[in-house]
């Protein structure tokens, strides 16, 4: 329906005197005179003034505008864009959950206590990992909170170290945490394999290296099948090896962190345990560590003596605390409902058909995109735009062409090592059906780049806006609705 | 329920295709050594009418709705309008990723676009991003924004900050060669000024300022703003109780450079601490400094209006180390759902609000302080929490009334030994007379 | 999004052995041999066989083809397509009602037993009634319903009486109802002004006619001002005055059927009492009656007694059931809780509100649209096609192209009176903006008519599917999906 | 919530617009005697969050919760998967009309051809309509519709019918001079075929069949099919827990030439009795005489695949007082509901599910029958529901249990005073084996 209409911002909807609540009538006698000394708004001038029929038509029509996962085949690389089930909305949504203050006594909130700690122990078990902090809000928060403990570790032992390293392929996130925890980041490249040079590492690794951080698999699918010597390399060093656990589901069931020697990493519970994104939040980043990191996890820590649960702030060794309260609580229900609705096997055959989708994807594409990299891959696959630019097409057109076919784009942006990526991740829970209608649109996309590359550079043609300009948002930035003067 | 939805037909045609015979054979480039042999200990399947059962029972376990609650201290109960949850709920809403790719996200997009404009009217700033993770994370990005600007290694704080926004500070100052000073609080429960001004004899590149307060006080933002910038300090003010600034002057329009709080208030449950919502909004010249995104409008080949992620050198997308902020993932469906709060309940309805809670705070303030021996601790002008003191210890007195189900309001002893008689009290438009005045009488016979 | 991607039936995307949903183990000894001498099915063959992935967007997608109230002005004559609230939603949504079996013991749920007690009084003071039944599953119902207590009470007398008088207005439902009552129905023919000519009903009244069915306001959105004249008519023979009374909502807190003489009226709570119409149902009609039809209105009755509520089933005189149980429960939650919301100054703004907007509409297209009465009118008004009809255009192409400019168009399956009828009810739920969009749309299209008529005829143009063909799907009648072999 | 979108100012220029000095002035054509001079006496009006205050208070009075039930007899308890809610609760699902412009509800319009597949494919039948009110008037609507293709006065419907289906057809064919007789039952719970036969001796249009029957017992058919039709009457099936076709064999299959039904177990909560979803599929000979919309495919100008509503020379809206019936709104939403819980649960899960409503039932049956005293009163093959016979009147037994919170099943006696020592017992997934034992040993206390 929505092509057709404009929806306006609802400022531009609203008109004085228009409301969408009432309250009830104060029950208590008014006293006058308060805040007489401070100084007071006038007005809420320019808010909105709109009825509830407004309201909902205005965020049901902007709701239709957006591509999401309950619409459709998501295949942004290195996002893990499963499925969000709905049970898992469900049980967070209970009023037993939703209206607990997070200061409440504990006495009070053993279920929540419990919940959290269940989590942290099959996530440590996913992970073979022996302890877990729930506290990151999100997967960068989770680096820097795993970067901080690896540094409270140096620090602990006389110097807190200089260096990370970070692969060229890494997520920008992964040098942005090191650097906000006060390290120098050093690049290491990807050898011709896509995967970290050994014999890089061995040149960089020095006792002023605090730690790396891989992503494995990383960020191209390939799994980094030297993790355990370079691990050896990092600790003979005394570093530590943090590993990005973004790319878990390829993994999980699979192979453990834990037995390659990972001394910590973060987990991303709304990319491998399916709660969903929210157009970009919340998220959520627990932190697993082996037990020479465990003094810093940050307070507090749920602990458990005899059935009952409480929140451990005496950690003299802790961090401190990295946001308030416990974690991304709601968020943490959901990813609990979702294992435990896996159980063992099904959190295998997660990881399987995963592998599996993204290999099918791969091989009925091969040949037709580029593939900078012939190493195998597990849960996505990187292609590039070299063959299509030949013909004055670049991975951005090739996505924008995407949208036409109704279908959502791979990721653009990342990694740096492959010009043009095209970073395709499908995730377990796409259709064969769907899979053939991306392979098909792609590689009709790749005959108009051929036959009509134009199509490819003016696209999209159907969606509500078509290609937006970038440059003049930044240039000339428009941040805010103001009222016409 | 069950969401793969690959048939055991396609995996074998799946797999014939790639040339491979089972999908052990897709993992041959992970070392022997490390694969896992045995299945993960873990419990379940359950399926989906066990998982309710499951998460029924921990429910139950939570006894909290049985007590009568005057708990606050940085997390509100605050009535959400059904549409709310109603709207936010919609897959489209709840389903895609960050808005990369403009063209099929303009919903998201304007959304948050919206939220941004709302945060600035609210704010009384020019600019505001699409969200951080809480309010105390949006304290300590504030004062590392501040930084970046002034460059000064000195960062001053009050000593009636909410202490977890105190904690994350230091936390994320600690590994940064920052100096982290307190400024302590006056009689009246505001920052005192002299201390301030004392303080900022050394130089420092920012005061930071919570407005109310911890203690629920409301600060004098002008004469602080004053001190602050004749210093050649910028002033960040952070707020845990936003809804007050239905109320209260925009500090933006005070003095206050940066402004950033938590924005749980605005139609997110209390659950439990979290997700909640970090917003941050500052004057138009910092804003290659400001962490987070940032939505801005343009328009397409056709002329037509839309949105994009803007400003994108400032993030660790394209920057790297270089970033402003590590921040990728945010909160952007909180964000949504204060967005649509807010547009609820509008001009009148916001005001209206922060009105009740003003008036019914003012009420229970009057009729608990009748009671013999309890008394008004800060002289300060407060919104909808005060401090309280009592005439003995308020552990005891907390323990009396958890007894009669009333959880009375919360402790600063442990942070404030000072205050150990005292207690936080706080109320919204969810505490009807009927339940202040249970209060008061419980409290009447735990004094008695 | 959706135009972009056809959407396949469910059958169509289903494999074998794939699924959306896993019980519980069995809990209980597994007994032997069960059902061995009964007739068992083989398989449930073709049935779907999808995951929840492709459940949720096969949902999501079908959804998104639909227009409705949430996106838009719905401006269905007779229909009242007015927003329905979501609170409302979310209370008939609690366990405490949806999880009652309604054989319960009335001791248990007093609760449901004193809603709907409360809604059956607030009617009857809204609609000037003495008692209300809730039975009845929607408007036809209720109009059935309304005509067995008029039968009941006939018999009672001795003679059900042969004939029902409706006029030519009114709606198919009624002279249907009537019909299936076992009366023969008589039509009577609209005056001049659009409302029912009291010459020609004197004519027709007689001691064989059961009752006149009236709609008032009529499907004209006139209101039938001798209506008190009528009803000494109709009573003067012995029959009873019926009244439609789906039109309500140009009334509420104006004026009241009872003081009407009125004897019997249904009302549509799914269009006045803003419960959603959830695209055809459940709706529910809810009958209010004199005194004179209370002893036969279906069992059971509610009833209370010092403040206990129960279910009386001793009416010897009902007319006994008319359906299972009591009524359309969770949308009588509904109803009431808009009731509540709006209160006494609410219901009377919800009919002014109506009323103008429709006056505001009919001013405004006045002269550019035919108008066939020119007769005052309420809530909603009906144009004609005549005047467009000169570039060979008819109220359909009219309809079709409405659908091109992002809009619901009128009701045009009747009123019968009225010829290329275009009835338009905007309710009191829309905002001047999308009462003018709708103007400068009907506008534009006339304009079109004239200019370029083809584009209306062909119309519409922009929409998922274009004009279907109704002709072929009556003549050939596919009415499910059977697998290809 | 306030929902009306004119603003005082609207207000005014509108009313000048028309040309009308005030909203009174709209009303002119209502005779001054009919006007009504006061305000409604109407409670209200309550914000939203008094609305919730109401409702809650209205739930609480509702104590049923705290009892096991074993109630059932045409309203069953059954799991509803979330996806159901989830999706059904879709504004675009709520919130439109019947599908009467079918370019823009082709949502509507291929869900409801997805729904009359379904029905189909359960049933063994042809063709379906888009929904009726209930089980009570689909029964209604077969024997009026049997009425009118076989034009015989004589209708047959059998005494061990759902009682509420009884009375409702009796109110409906009371005033068309129809001649409703019924066939007992006999010893093991199903229709009697000899008096069947007996019956059959003078002409009748329909043989309407309960199966599984109201006392849980599935019918034979196959034979009552071959009785009816050697006398030229129609069969008609009425089911009330159509969970069973999972299991049992497509009442289509076995001569049926209407089934109709209660589709309430097919993702609809209990909801105290509505709304529920009549269904009803018959022969393709007799589409002309189905009551009830109907969804036909066709192609629109480019061919492409479409829904619309067809066949509708059959309805009121085009046939007045010609029509088959006069329904007009039906039960849509609740048949999307249907349409959406039966496509999750799909082949494998209904028959699963079917499977274990019956092992449930037949341990749950065995159990209780092992209590002395207790025992099964028909003989007959059941599905998830059953008879007991006890050594006392049950409402005794049934009150006793009433204190231990277990309503142990529904009262047979005051419809069949012969069986005032039954009961019906009702089982289904959701009773766990613990709570059945839990009846058991109760009962056990009860009876010693
Ligand atoms: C490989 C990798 N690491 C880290 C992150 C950062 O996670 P988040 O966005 O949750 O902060 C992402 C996601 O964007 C990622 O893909
Ligand atoms: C005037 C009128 N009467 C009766 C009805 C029948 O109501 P329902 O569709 O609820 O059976 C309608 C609605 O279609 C109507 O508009």
């Amino acid at each position: 329906m929505i092509n057709l209409v404009r929806e306006p911002l609802i400022f531009e909807i609203s008109s004085p005197g228009k409301r969408a609540i009432n309250w009830p009538e104060l029950d208590v006698p008014e006293t006058k005179g308060l805040l007489s000394e401070v100084p007071i708004r006038e007005d809420l001038e320019d808010f909105p003034e709109v009825s509830e029929t407004e309201i909902t038509r205005h965020f049901t029509r902007l709701s239709q505008m957006n591509y999401c996962v309950d619409f459709g085949f998501y295949p942004l690389g290195s996002c893990t864009m499963k499925y969000n089930p709905k049970i898992n909305e469900k049980v967070a949504a209970m009023p037993g959950f939703t209206l607990v203050h997070p200061l409440a006594p504990e006495s009070l909130v053993q279920g929540n206590l419990r919940i959290m700690k269940t989590l942290e122990k099959l996530l440590a078990e996913i992970t073979g990992m022996d302890a877990v902090t729930l506290q990151p809000a999100a997967g960068a928060h989770g680096e820097l909170t795993g970067m901080m403990l690896i540094r409270a570790h140096h620090v602990a032992q006389g110097h807190p170290r200089k260096y990370v390293l970070v692969p060229d392929s890494a997520h920008g996130t992964n040098p942005s945490s090191a650097h906000i925890c006060g390290y120098t980041v050093k690049e290491i490249k990807s050898n011709e394999k896509g995967t970290v040079s050994v014999e890089e590492l061995v040149k960089v690794m020095d006792e002023e290296v605090a730690a790396l951080m891989l992503t494995n698999p990383n960020t191209l699918g390939i799994f980094e099948s030297d993790i355990c010597q370079i691990a050896d390399i990092v600790h003979a060093k005394g570093g530590f090896l943090y590993m990005d656990g973004a790319n878990l589901n390829a993994l999980a069931g699979i192979a453990r962190p834990g037995e390659m020697k990972v001394d910590v990493l973060h987990l991303n519970l709304h990319k491998t345990f399916s709660t969903p994104h929210g157009g970009g939040g919340p998220g959520s980043g627990p932190v697993a560590v082996k037990k020479i990191l465990s003094p810093y996890l940050p307070v507090p820590v749920i602990e458990e003596k005899e059935g009952y649960y409480y929140l451990d702030y005496q950690r003299p060794q802790s961090i401190g605390q990295v946001r308030s309260f416990y974690g991304q609580f709601l968020v943490i229900i959901k990813a609990l409902s979702y294992i435990l609705s896996l159980g063992p096997k099904g959190i295998r055959e997660m990881a399987e058909i995963a592998v599996l989708n993204s290999n099918y994807l791969r091989k009925s594409l091969e040949g037709i995109y580029h593939l900078k990299y012939d190493t195998p891959t597990l849960h996505e696959c990187v292609f590039s735009d070299k063959f299509q630019k030949e013909y004055g097409v670049s991975n951005l057109d090739i996505s924008k062409r995407l949208l036409d076919y109704g279908l959502h784009p791979p990721t653009m942006s990342f990694p740096l090592v492959v010009h043009g990526a095209l970073m395709i991740e499908p995730t377990e829970t796409e259709s064969r059906r769907d899979l053939d209608m991306f392979i098909e649109a792609m590689k009709a996309i790749d005959r108009e780049a051929k036959e009509n590359p134009e199509l490819l550079t003016s696209a999209p043609h159907v969606t509500y806006v078509r290609r937006l300009d970038e440059v003049q948002a930044a240039r000339n930035p428009v941040l805010r609705w103001e009222q016409k003067k | 329920m069950n969401y793969i939805s690959i048939s055991d037909k396609d995996k074998k045609e799946m797999l014939s295709r790639i040339g491979l015979n089972s999908l052990e054979e897709l993992f041959t480039t992970i070392p022997e050594s490390v694969r896992l042999k045995r299945d993960l200990n873990l419990p379940g399947p359950l399926a989906e009418a066990e998982l309710l059962e499951y998460f029924e029972a921990r429910a139950q376990e939570n006894t909290y709705d049985q007590y009568l609650s005057f708990l606050g201290g940085g997390a509100y109960d605050h009535f959400i309008p059904a549409v709310v949850d109603y709207l936010s709920s919609r897959g489209e809403f709840l389903s895609p990723y960050t808005p990369y790719q403009p063209e099929v996200s303009q919903g998201t997009l304007q959304a948050i676009f919206e939220f941004q404009t709302l945060i600035c009217q609210l704010t009384g700033l020019d600019i505001a991003n699409a969200s951080l993770y809480d309010g105390a994370t949006g304290a300590a990005e504030a004062v590392l924004m501040a930084y970046r600007v002034k460059g000064k290694r000195r960062l001053l704080i009050p000593s009636n900050l909410n202490p977890q926004y105190k904690r994350v500070i230091l936390t994320y100052t600690k590994n940064l060669d920052l100096e982290v000073m307190e400024i302590p609080y006056d009689q009246a429960g505001q920052m005192d000024k002299s201390s301030l001004e004392e303080a900022l004899k050394v130089e420092a590149s920012v005061v930071l300022i919570q407005s109310p307060n911890y203690f629920g006080v409301i600060e004098d933002l002008k004469t602080l703003s004053e001190v602050t910038h004749r210093a050649g300090a910028l002033l960040a003010v952070v707020i845990s109780e936003p809804l007050a600034l239905g109320l209260l002057e925009a500090p933006g329009k005070l003095g206050a450079d940066i402004v950033t709080g938590e924005g749980q208030s605005f139609g997110l449950p209390l659950s439990y601490g979290g997700p909640y919502l970090g917003f941050m909004a500052c004057k138009k010249d910092f804003v290659r400094q400001l962490p987070g995104r940032i939505v801005g409008q343009t328009v397409d080949v056709e002329g037509r209006r839309g949105f994009v992620l803007t400003l994108s050198t400032r993030e660790q997308h394209i920057r790297r180390e270089k970033a402003t902020s590590n921040i990728c993932t945010n909160e952007g469906h909180c964000a949504l759902r204060a967005t649509i709060y807010l547009e609820t309940l509008g001009r009148q309805g916001l005001k209206e609000l922060a009105w009740i809670n003003l008036q019914k705070a003012a009420y229970a303030l009057k009729q608990l302080t009748s009671i013999p021996g309890v008394s008004r601790k800060f002289s300060g002008p407060t919104f909808n929490e005060f401090v309280l003191e009592f005439p003995e210890n308020w552990e005891k007195i907390s323990a009396a009334l958890k007894e009669k189900r009333i959880l009375g309001g919360l402790s600063l002893g442990q942070r404030y030994p000072e205050l150990k008689d005292c207690a936080l009290v706080t109320i919204t438009e969810k505490h009807s007379r009927d339940k202040i005045d249970r209060y008061v009488d419980a409290l009447k016979e735990v004094l008695r």
